[in-house]
């Protein structure tokens, strides 16, 4: 099972904090690119917020890239730029 | 309430609701080292809104099982560039009104050069790589701040 | 004994024999303006003299006259060059130990670059323009301290 | 009247804090040099001391160089390099 978590304006526009997704649901030797492919046809607001180029991406608690492989128990989150400070 | 982490050189890492007291993380950082020759503070706070009345206050969230880890990357990060003694850094969450501290970053080192860096760098990649999230909360509803592309150009001065 | 100027940005300069109360020149330089969004401070302090037993203090001279003057210019160019808040600098002179602090230097701005970079700037100009000359009290006599190479290298990258 | 002033290590290998030398003692439109080196004249120390590169000048409180003319009443002080901070 992947944990997948959404912050700040993403976790409002997709009114989602947190969901799993089954690691069999996506296919063998899925990247992170292939979750959210995976996520954006949950609907139109899903199809545009996710796909945004500014969305960042942490795996595991630590800032990622959409083309590392995932493996079971990962937690993924995706959020906007941060603004904190 | 606070997460603490202190590692082998003693940073102190917090990511709390409560306000902090610059005095005492000041002491508590020469306590921990005789030798400083420089410290260097720096805090970030609240501007005043008086410029938009319609602003109230703003909300601070964070990634809590990341914020933490990314902090404590940020200053091992530091301590390779630079030869530093005590380092300690608060970052507040929560509801805050105008004028309140929202971060401290403060570290000690023996030359003034080092702890002048070290804290501008923290700040710098704090800015683009700490999981936090501002609103302002204001009398029409909520509005989330926008990320500046000044901080990103900030980061890739280092 | 202090001297105290308040330009009309009521910047605090002073040259004192006093210790100085960093939570309490911060307090001051917020009070002075609740726009500020950012305040670095320094703190220069003198180092733990254990790696040579035989130093027991410091002495700092400096050039009554011409001290304030000096302080006085050196802030003025840096608001020349960064939209700053307020300024507080304070020096001490006279005998001082181990640990005591020597001199601070606090800027409030809107934004973090400008107080981080006006503070590096004091600091650096002050290092190597402002009349103030330490000496070592040692068991074995007086040791005047030599200037550095590298603050007059740091005063040319501005 | 010029008053002349000189401080920390300097201060102390000429064991003089403060002196004065009437402007007519030196030549017609003397400079901060001519003072210079009508002092250097008082002694092996002050020959080697005040012809030190690295000694600064401070014309009425400002830091200046060797070629400025002098006026009646000005106070003019030589140091080593700065040491303070």
């Amino acid at each position: 099972m992947i944990t997948v978590l959404f912050f700040g304006q993403l976790r409002e526009r997709l009114q989602t904090a947190k969901l799993q997704v089954p690691l069999h649901e996506l296919s063998a030797s899925a990247t992170i690119a292939d979750l959210r492919q995976h996520l954006q046809q949950k609907g139109d607001e899903w199809q545009l917020y996710l796909g945004a180029d500014t969305c960042l991406i942490a795996l595991n608690h630590s800032m990622t890239k959409s083309d590392v492989l995932l493996s079971e128990n990962d937690e993924v989150a995706f959020f906007p730029p941060v603004t904190g400070g | 309430m606070g997460i603490a982490a202190d590692d082998r050189l003693a940073d102190k890492i917090m990511v709390q609701d409560a306000d902090f007291d610059v005095a005492a993380e000041y002491q508590g950082l020469l306590h921990h080292n005789a030798q400083a020759g420089a410290v260097v503070m720096f805090v970030g706070l609240v501007r005043d809104f008086s410029h938009d009345s319609q602003v109230q206050g703003l909300y601070l969230e964070h990634y809590p099982a990341m914020t933490h880890l990314a902090l404590q990357g940020i200053v091992a990060d530091a301590r390779q560039r630079w030869a530093l003694q005590q380092v300690s850094l608060i970052h507040r969450i929560g509801y805050l009104a105008a004028a309140d501290q929202i971060v401290m970053v403060a570290v000690s080192a023996k030359h003034r050069h080092e702890a002048f860096a070290a804290a501008e760098f923290i700040m710098d990649f704090l800015k683009v790589k700490a999981p936090f999230w501002k609103k302002e909360i204001t009398s029409k509803g909520d509005v989330w701040v926008e990320a500046k592309v000044s901080d990103e150009e900030a980061k890739d001065r280092w």
